[in-house]
């Protein structure tokens, strides 16, 4: 029932969490501390208790995690279904999540250097990967065949996605629209918004009363559009704000001026 | 109260194929029932942060920030003019799916809900200008008033959008048909519901100093 | 609740054009008219900002102008004016409530 | 209509039994209801009216009490008479009463009746109404009654104070600014006191009542009903006694930890008592010793810039030895001005902002004028007339324990940690700031 | 723990035909066991919930009552500190009015209306779940106050200042404000579900004028609910942005008037009391008239005033603000629109009076808590009326003679309208009765206890005790029926107990068999929840009822013979549905409710303590709410007729969005 690399993990963990329990107290820990992870007492040395509860807790998930795919061994599988024959899967389908990924990784590393932003954006990516790709390598393995497994992973990941993309896509255009408005003078931002409304009103005009236009056109279009709000609200943030005249109230000033 | 006499789309057999409820009594659909009842609770939610920000508007120290301090009524009325043509954009993409024409349908939910956003960026343009400006959310009673009023609008309008968006993606994927029609006309009655509350708001707050 | 049959399907003819027939759509011409009427009401409520009107004038201009384009949504775009006549009623119930309430609290207050 | 049985068994049987019984039970328990209620030791009794505003409450709603005692009377004793005349053991199968459906001449009757007696203790409702909102255009005696957790300030002005016309920025919360105060004038009470509400009898006071923090309630249920006193806001109110006495009152707005023990008395003297009062009221405190005064005057010189200590270090007077009562004037001025105000005393150093939450403490110039303290729960006299030291040092002592505070933050008083002596001091300092109240005050102000 | 938990069949693109592969995210099918109760959707098993929620409650609130009980019995009592009692007083008030009061109401509407009215389920029977739910994980909250830093302590309608962040800077009051707003979510929520049945779901024939009065009763409360939960939810979002993010709403210091919240609590507070007492006018309708071998007398003044008090509940709230400084002109208006709310009070209780004229009445355990209502209720209702003589008021008010005004209609009113309604359908829901011995000693020991609780209140009150004081001194008066007060709190409580061990003793003996099953029709009644089996089926009636007047059951049953007699056609037995139709298609039970629900304490507590909760509550939320709405109408592989749009989600209405995924049959 439990498997090799299962046993091995978790005794792992256990190795770790006892050795951080007797850090701490060897360390100058009391009370409680380094049973109830610094909630009732201090923990001695916390960089080392840190460490070494880590590890547990690293060895202890990857534990859980190899149980539950079985080590991905076959025959384990099969044992723990109680069959012969494991069941037959597909070879593992492609994926673009690897790469996502290394653009994740990446961002991560230059938002080390260069600028917090960049770092959280490498956050979001991985976070995003994550979840996507462990999704997907289960659903891969769910059954045999590509169309269950598609609606398997659909039916679970649906709840989350749909809403999240629906937000993250039309997020372009609040976002880059406000600080299209931020940049512009105080007349300036009427005209800005009347005509970007004018001309998303004008398109949707035209490409609804020409049924002719193609899919993909209007695809291109939309893209585009979402593309231009993202590009302009992008340079404008860089312009940054216009000067906004202090009222009286609270001082509010805008970064970095 | 005498049951309301509507023309039955199909054999009594079936009276509820077209999304009504099963043997309803008035014959109207659950759903739209729902919604409307809904909105109507929501009027005195409306009405409460409404009435609470007319209370407090003026009771601001002598030297503090004000209304007229921060309100730019030529920008206001330019996103009050978008999110009126977004309530024309929904009513389209209606008339749209209900003879079955999914591609104007998605197209005229994408515009409302494109524009809805323009409006939100309106929205945040506004707020960001009056912080820059000395209003925050703390700073006084009228910020305080204010922000959560039209804030809980944005909020609304924000959840608006992203149904739209759902429905918009649900059609992209080819699961909004005409039998669903009744799906995207409560939607719609939630989107008009905003507007018509900005209305009010608009003029209330903005117009009448 | 009578019991269920196998034998249902959702023929075409039962929602759609024949809801068109039954209930009273305006058409797409229609809605557009509509909305050029709520855009000048709009532009006429914000004209009043351009004059320098206070007080009760402006209150009795705006308001009525309000009301107006409120009634208008609500009818048309909504769909108030051409379906059943319990949704007009739940609405305006708690239109009703809130508005009385609310009016009755800023009178308390002595707000106007 | 027959009876299928008569059965005088069972739970319902007791009614049946003896409804006669049944009644003068209730009548029982209801005459000693009242009769107890009658006993003695009932000072916030509110069917006792000693004033004339009382005197119409009292009227309107004990005749709504016999109204609503009469309908009561005859639903219960249509519940009793239906039970008695139409209860059955067991149904048979035949054994249907007439299927009466209603009978609607009745139902508007029983709509119609109850609507008229209502409208009937409507017009007497209103009239009271408007009495009670009644105030006299003469504002010469108007105190201004401050509610803050968890005790009341009194301050009287001369020629009395008038909202509409005077401010007064002791009391108000909110921000200056936001007050309109155009067009009025600024007022500064004279005598400021702190739970005993001190009026002359057979007038009627004008009270305007605000609140410094939450919301409380003044209440003397002798005298009149209450109301509410909301921080940023002055309501008018009103209280006239028809005899000298002592009326005994009770926050009755939950105020947080010590709602409990927020009490307030209104002390009633005739014309001349009450001028004397105010006299010695408003003459502000002095030491009790000339070395004590002779320190003091310097204290404020010093404040005031007119004496440089530095010049002649040696010109300098030490604080008071001598007397206890100036020791404490002395310990009082270190350690207690910092919240409380004792004009003559103080007056110099004192802010006017307490470090309280409330910006407040009772102001303690004639603090033995008064027979109660700390919001009103603790007697400083005796029945006899000797004063009860061990309570006023418990108070000094350790205040949280007497008297329940929030640890976060200021409010009531917080324990200053005192040493035996300082307390003492304290103690003959503060027995030495009033003149004792007169003997029957004294008295009254003993409840039971 | 593997996930993949059977062999799956390699198909060619077609959902497999076994269910479970689907694992957890397939429609549930629980039909017994403890899933079957989270993953219900049946109105019935909800109903259920809500009582047994209610009850506990009731024991929470019960004992939080005999600690200040105990408190106050003698004078300066020390069982309690200030700051304890304060929170015990605040939790009793709120316990019992947001988590006794309105989920036992909840109860009896959710269990019977649809059956009143003949239909099979409630308009949304997700959306009930959800309902049910969302109040259970909002009182839980609440609660957990107790646990994390003290009750809330700022009286049950909470006035500000005080109960901003200065003044209670404790967790309490944030428990208190999110707790309710969740509890707020659930009761409006379950008011737009329950109207929409009422009006759109009614069998055959049932015209709104021949619903019973119980559900018209309970059609006005989800009326008053629908549009006061609103209200309270704008005053608990203007506390909470003060206490949480500083806002100044009702800081004086900034300007804010204490008079707002007042205003905006009491706009919901007083349409809140009717719809506490609503519902138990509407159980002793349906009582009497059994226990009286008569139709109610009146039905269409019934029917009104139950409205008109719906409407007039709107004009009167500032009476309990009498003293607050509204200004005479206000104090006068509301104290006359307040008088004449009694009027259609009255007319009910003299109704029922009539109802019971001339009738022949039967002294059961619920015949006996019906008629004990209207004398508790009038005793609380006119003690109402004096207060409404608001010159009168500013003597009463805050004292216990206010205590014993809303102990009385709320004790008296509706918990013993609520204890009849247990006896008389206890036998519906369960199939058995409660031993009717046992009952009498129940009902006997909580009027005696009742009266003898609160009945001393009004002289302790008009002697001047003032309320929400955790002790009083000696002398001025109180202690002799303080102490009455104290025992006869506990007499209540031996009642409580009588009545849970009778309800154990008979579960018990049912089980054994020792008692016979109900059947049907025990009582001989009037309306259509007897007209199906006891226990009531999953289905709840085997066909469609036509019905053709009020009280169809009855008249199924009974006939009038040429002189005008009554005569018997039927037994109830023979007209009661057998319960054995097994091919009524019922909305399939579904754990989202679960699920959204339980996003909402997590944000609570992410808004109380650490505003990273909120992110793990918004997920299931969001998330939630979206698998809710794609969720497959059924099991892929029962066959199933046209009802994918019965169950609609939260607004999305997108169910038939999803139905059209997995096959359809
Ligand atoms: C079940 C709940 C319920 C019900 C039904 C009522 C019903 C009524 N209530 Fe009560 N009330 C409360 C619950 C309820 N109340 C609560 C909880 C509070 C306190 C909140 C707090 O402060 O904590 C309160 C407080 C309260 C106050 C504020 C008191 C104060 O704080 O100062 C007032 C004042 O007017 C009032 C009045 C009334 C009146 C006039 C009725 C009427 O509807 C009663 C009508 C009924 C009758 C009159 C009896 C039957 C009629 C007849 C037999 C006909 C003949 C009668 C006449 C001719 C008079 N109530
Ligand atoms: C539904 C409403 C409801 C109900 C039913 C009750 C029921 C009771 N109430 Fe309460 N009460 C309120 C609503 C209610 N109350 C409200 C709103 C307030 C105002 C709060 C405020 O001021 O903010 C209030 C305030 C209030 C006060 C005033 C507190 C103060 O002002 O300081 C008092 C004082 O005696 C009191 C007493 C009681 C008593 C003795 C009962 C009794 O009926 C209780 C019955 C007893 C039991 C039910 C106990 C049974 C339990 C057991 C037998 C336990 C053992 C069993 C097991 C564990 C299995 N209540
Ligand atoms: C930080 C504030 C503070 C300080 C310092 C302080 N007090 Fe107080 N005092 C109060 C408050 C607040 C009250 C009212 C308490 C109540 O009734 O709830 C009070 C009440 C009193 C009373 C009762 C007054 C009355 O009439 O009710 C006396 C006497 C008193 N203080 C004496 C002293 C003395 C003596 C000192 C210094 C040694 C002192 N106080 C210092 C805040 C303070
Ligand atoms: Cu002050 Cu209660
Ligand atoms: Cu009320």
């Amino acid at each position: 029932m439990l498997t090799t690399s299962f046993k091995l993990y978790f005794g792992m963990a256990v190795g770790a969490l006892v050795a951080a329990v007797t850090f701490g107290y060897t360390t100058g820990g009391n009370n409680t501390g380094p049973l109830s992870l610094g909630w009732k007492g201090a923990v001695g040395n916390q960089t080392g208790y840190l460490i070494l509860i880590g590890v547990a807790m690293t060895c202890g998930f990857l534990g859980l995690l190899f149980v539950s795919f079985r080590d991905a061994d076959p025959t384990a599988a099969a044992a723990a279904l109680g069959v012969d024959q494991p069941p037959a899967q597909l070879p593992t389908q492609p994926s673009y999540w690897p790469l996502i990924a290394m653009f994740g990784v990446a961002a991560l590393a230059l938002g080390l250097v260069l600028s917090s932003a960049i770092f959280l954006v490498g956050v979001g990516l991985l976070t995003v990967v994550a979840i996507e790709w462990a999704m997907q390598a289960w659903a891969d393995r769910a059954t045999g065949d590509p169309q269950t497994n598609r609606e398997l992973r659909d039916r679970v990941m649906h709840p989350i996605e749909v809403p999240v993309v629906a937000a993250l896509a039309i997020a372009a255009v609040p976002l880059g629209a406000s600080r299209v408005l931020l940049s512009s003078s105080r007349i300036g931002a009427v005209w800005v918004a009347s005509v970007i409304a004018a001309v998303v009103l004008g398109v949707a005009v035209l490409v609804a009363l020409k049924p002719r236009i193609s899919k993909n056109i209007v695809a291109t279009i939309v893209l585009f559009g979402g593309l231009a709000f993202i590009a302009a609200g992008v340079t404008a943030a860089v312009i940054g704000e216009r000067d906004f005249e202090h009222h009286g109230g609270t001082e509010h000033p805008a970064e970095g001026k | 109260m005498a049951d309301v006499a509507v023309a039955t789309h199909a054999p009594a057999e079936h009276a509820g194929d077209d999304g009504h409820g099963h043997g309803a009594s008035t014959g109207i659909s659950n759903t739209k029932l729902a919604m409307w009842l809904f909105l109507g609770s929501e009027c005195l939610l409306f009405g409460g942060l409404i009435s609470t920000y007319l209370l407090y508007k003026n009771r601001i120290a002598e030297g503090s920030i004000g209304p007229k301090d921060v309100f730019d009524i030529p920008f206001t009325s330019a996103s009050s003019f978008v999110l009126l043509m977004s309530s024309l954009t929904m009513v389209l993409a209606l008339s749209a799916i209900q003879r079955g024409d999914e591609r104007a349908n998605r197209v005229w939910l994408l515009t409302t809900a494109v524009l809805g956003s323009i409006f939100i960026g309106g929205q945040i343009y506004e707020f960001t200008g009056f912080y820059r400006e000395g209003l925050g959310y703390t700073t006084n009673i009228f910020g305080s008033a204010f922000y959560t009023l039209t804030g809980f609008h944005g909020v609304h309008v924000s959840i608006g959008i992203i149904m739209l968006m759902s429905l918009f993606v649900r059609s992209y994927r080819g699961h909004l048909h005409q039998a669903q029609a009744e799906t995207v006309e409560i939607i719609g009655l939630y989107w008009h519901f905003v507007d018509v509350v900005w209305i009010v708001i608009f003029t209330i707050v903005y117009l009448i100093p | 609740m009578s019991t269920v049959s196998e034998t249902h399907d959702v023929s075409p003819a039962a929602s759609g054009d024949a809801h068109a027939g039954a209930h009273d759509h305006p058409s797409d011409l229609k809605y557009v008219k509509i909305a050029i009427i709520l855009a000048v009401l709009t532009a006429a409520e914000v004209s009043t900002y351009t004059f320098d009107i206070t007080g009760g004038l402006l209150v009795a201009i705006l308001i009525p102008m309000m009301i107006v384009k409120f009634a208008i949504v609500a009818g048309y775009f909504m769909h108030l004016k051409f379906d059943s006549k319990m949704f007009t009623t739940m609405f305006v119930a708690g239109l009703t409530f809130a508005v009385s309430v609310y009016c009755v609290l800023l009178t308390i207050f002595e707000f106007w | 209509m027959k009876r299928i049985s008569s059965p005088h068994t069972g739970s319902i049987g007791a009614f049946r039994r003896g409804p006669r019984r049944a009644l003068a039970l209730v009548g029982t328990l209801g005459v000693s209801a009242f009769v107890t209620s009658c006993a003695s030791g009932a000072e916030l009794d509110t069917m006792k009216p000693k004033g004339p505003t009382a005197d119409d409450l009292h009227n309107l709603i004990v005749p709504v009490f016999i109204v609503a005692g009469v309908v009561l009377a005859l639903v219960i004793g249509g519940t009793i008479l239906m039970i008695r005349k139409f209860g059955v053991k067991e149904y048979t199968e035949v054994d249907f009463p007439e299927q009466i459906h209603g009978n609607t001449r009745l139902e508007i009757g029983w709509t119609i009746v109850p609507a008229m007696i209502l409208a009937v203790v409507a017009v007497f409702t209103v009239s009271v109404l408007q009495t009670q909102n009644k105030y006299h255009k003469d504002q010469a005696l108007s105190v201004v009654v401050v509610g803050q957790q968890w005790w009341w300030e009194y301050r009287y002005y001369d020629g009395g104070f008038d909202p509409a016309k005077n401010y007064d920025l002791g009391i108000d919360v909110r921000l200056n600014e936001i007050q309109n105060h155009k067009g009025k004038t600024e007022k500064h009470p004279v005598i400021v006191t702190a739970t005993q509400l001190v009026v002359p009898v057979g007038t009627e006071i004008d009270l305007y009542i605000t609140s410094r923090d939450v919301n409380h309630s003044h209440w003397i249920p002798a005298l009149n009903g209450k109301r509410d006193a909301i921080p940023g806001r002055i309501q008018p109110w009103k209280i006239e006694a028809d005899d000298p006495g002592v009326y005994f009152g009770q926050c009755t707005e939950f105020c947080g930890l010590s709602h409990s023990r927020m009490r307030m008395q209104v002390v009633a003297m005739t014309d001349a008592d009450f001028q004397t009062w105010w006299a010695q009221q408003k003459a502000p405190a002095t030491a009790t010793t000339p070395e004590g005064q002779a320190w003091l005057d310097q204290q404020k010189a010093i404040t005031a810039g007119t004496f440089n200590s530095k010049v002649d270090p040696s010109k300098v007077l030490a604080a008071p030895t001598a007397s206890a009562a100036d020791r404490g004037m002395a310990i009082f001025r270190g350690q207690c001005t910092r919240c409380h105000l004792a004009t003559g005393i103080n007056e110099d150093i004192y802010t006017g902002e307490a470090q309280q939450v409330s910006k407040a403490a009772p102001n303690l110039t004639h603090f033995s004028s008064r027979t109660t303290y700390a919001g009103g729960i603790f007697n400083l006299y005796n029945p006899d007339g000797t004063v009860n030291r061990p309570q006023l040092e418990a108070w000094l002592r350790n205040p949280p324990k007497e008297k329940p505070a929030y640890a976060v933050g200021e409010r009531g008083m917080p324990n200053l940690q005192l040493s035996e002596p300082q307390i003492n001091d304290l103690v003959e300092y503060l027995l030495s700031t009033g003149t004792k109240p007169a003997a029957e005050i004294i008295t009254k102000t003993e409840v039971e | 723990m593997a996930i993949i938990e059977q062999p799956l069949a390699i198909g060619t693109g077609r959902a497999p035909e076994v269910r479970s592969p689907l694992g957890v995210f397939a429609r549930p099918t629980a039909k017994g066991g403890w899933r079957s109760w989270v993953t219900t959707v049946d109105h019935k098993k909800i109903g259920i919930m809500y009582g047994a929620a209610g009850l506990v409650f009731f024991l929470v609130g019960g004992i939080e009552a005999l600690l200040i009980r105990i408190q106050l019995a003698r004078p300066d009592g020390s069982l309690l500190s200030a700051e304890t009692y304060n929170q015990i007083y605040t939790m009793h008030g709120v316990t019992m009015i947001f988590l006794v009061a309105m989920p036992l109401g909840a109860a009896f509407s959710n269990y019977f209306i649809p059956l009143q009215v003949g239909a099979r389920d409630v308009a949304f029977p997700r959306l009930n779940a959800f309902s049910f739910w969302c109040f259970l994980v909002g009182g839980l909250f609440l609660s957990s106050s107790w646990i994390f830093g003290g009750g809330a302590d700022g009286g049950w309608f909470a006035y500000a200042p005080n109960t901003g962040v200065a003044y209670s800077p404790g967790h309490g009051m944030d428990f208190y404000a999110l707790g309710l707003q969740i509890t707020g979510i659930a009761s409006l929520v379950g008011a737009i579900n329950l109207i929409t049945t009422v009006l759109n779901m009614r069998t055959k024939g049932m015209s709104l004028m021949r619903m019973p009065v119980l559900t018209w009763m309970l059609l006005v409360t989800q009326f008053l609910l629908l549009f006061a939960i609103p209200v309270i939810t704008v005053a608990l979002f203007l506390l909470t942005f003060d206490r949480r993010f500083g806002a100044n709403f009702f800081r004086v210091e900034a300007g804010a008037d204490p008079l707002l919240w007042q205003h905006l609590f009491w706009i919901f507070g007083h349409p809140e009391v009717y719809v506490l007492v609503l519902p138990a006018f509407g159980i002793v309708s349906e009582i009497i008239p059994t226990f009286s071998r008569k139709p109610i007398f009146g039905y269409s003044f019934m029917v009104g005033s139950g409205i008109a008090i719906g409407f007039m509940g709107w004009g009167v709230w500032a009476h309990h603000m009498f003293v607050s400084g509204i200004g005479p002109l206000s104090v006068t208006a509301f104290s006359l629109s307040t008088m004449f709310i009694a009027v259609p009070t009255g007319v009910k209780i003299l109704n029922w009076l009539a109802t019971m004229w001339g009738g022949r009445l039967r002294f059961e355990v619920p015949m006996l808590y019906a008629i004990a209502v209207p004398a508790m209720f009038t005793i609380g209702g006119l003690s109402g009326v004096t207060h409404s003589v608001s010159p009168a008021d500013t003597q009463q008010t805050d004292t216990y003679y206010i205590v014993a005004h809303f102990h009385y209609v709320v004790f008296g009113g509706i918990i013993m309208a609520f204890y009849g309604g247990f006896y008389f359908w206890w036998p519906k829901i369960f199939g058995y009765k409660l031993d009717s011995k046992l009952g009498k000693v129940n009902f006997w020991l909580q009027l005696i206890g009742m009266n003898m609780t609160f009945g001393p209140m009004h002289i302790l009150g008009l002697q001047g005790m003032s309320r929400r004081i955790d002790h009083y001194s000696p002398g001025f008066g109180f202690e002799f029926w303080n102490l009455i007060v104290s025992i006869g709190a506990f007499i209540i409580a031996l009642s409580v107990a009588s009545f849970l061990v009778n309800v154990v003793l008979s579960t018990v003996r049912y089980k054994r068999g020792l008692i016979p099953p109900a059947g049907p029709d025990p009582w001989d009644a009037r309306s259509l929840e007897w007209m199906t089996a006891s226990p009531v089926p999953e289905h709840n009636f085997d066909e469609e009822i036509e019905v053709r007047g009020l009280d169809e059951f009855w008249h199924r049953k009974y006939g009038y013979d040429k002189d005008h007699k009554v005569v018997r056609i039927a037994t109830g037995e023979e007209v009661a549905h057998k319960g054995d139709n097994k091919n009524v298609h019922l909305p399939s039970p579904s754990y989202w409710p679960l699920v959204v629900a339980l996003g909402l304490p997590l944000i609570g507590y992410g808004l109380i303590f650490n505003l990273l909760l909120t992110i793990p509550g918004a997920i299931l939320l969001l998330g939630g709410v979206y698998g809710w709405v794609m969720e497959p109408p059924d099991d892929p592989n029962k066959a199933h007729g046209h009802d994918d749009h019965d169950d609609p989600s939260p607004g999305l209405a997108l169910a038939s969005v999803g139905a059209e995924e997995v096959g359809n049959g």
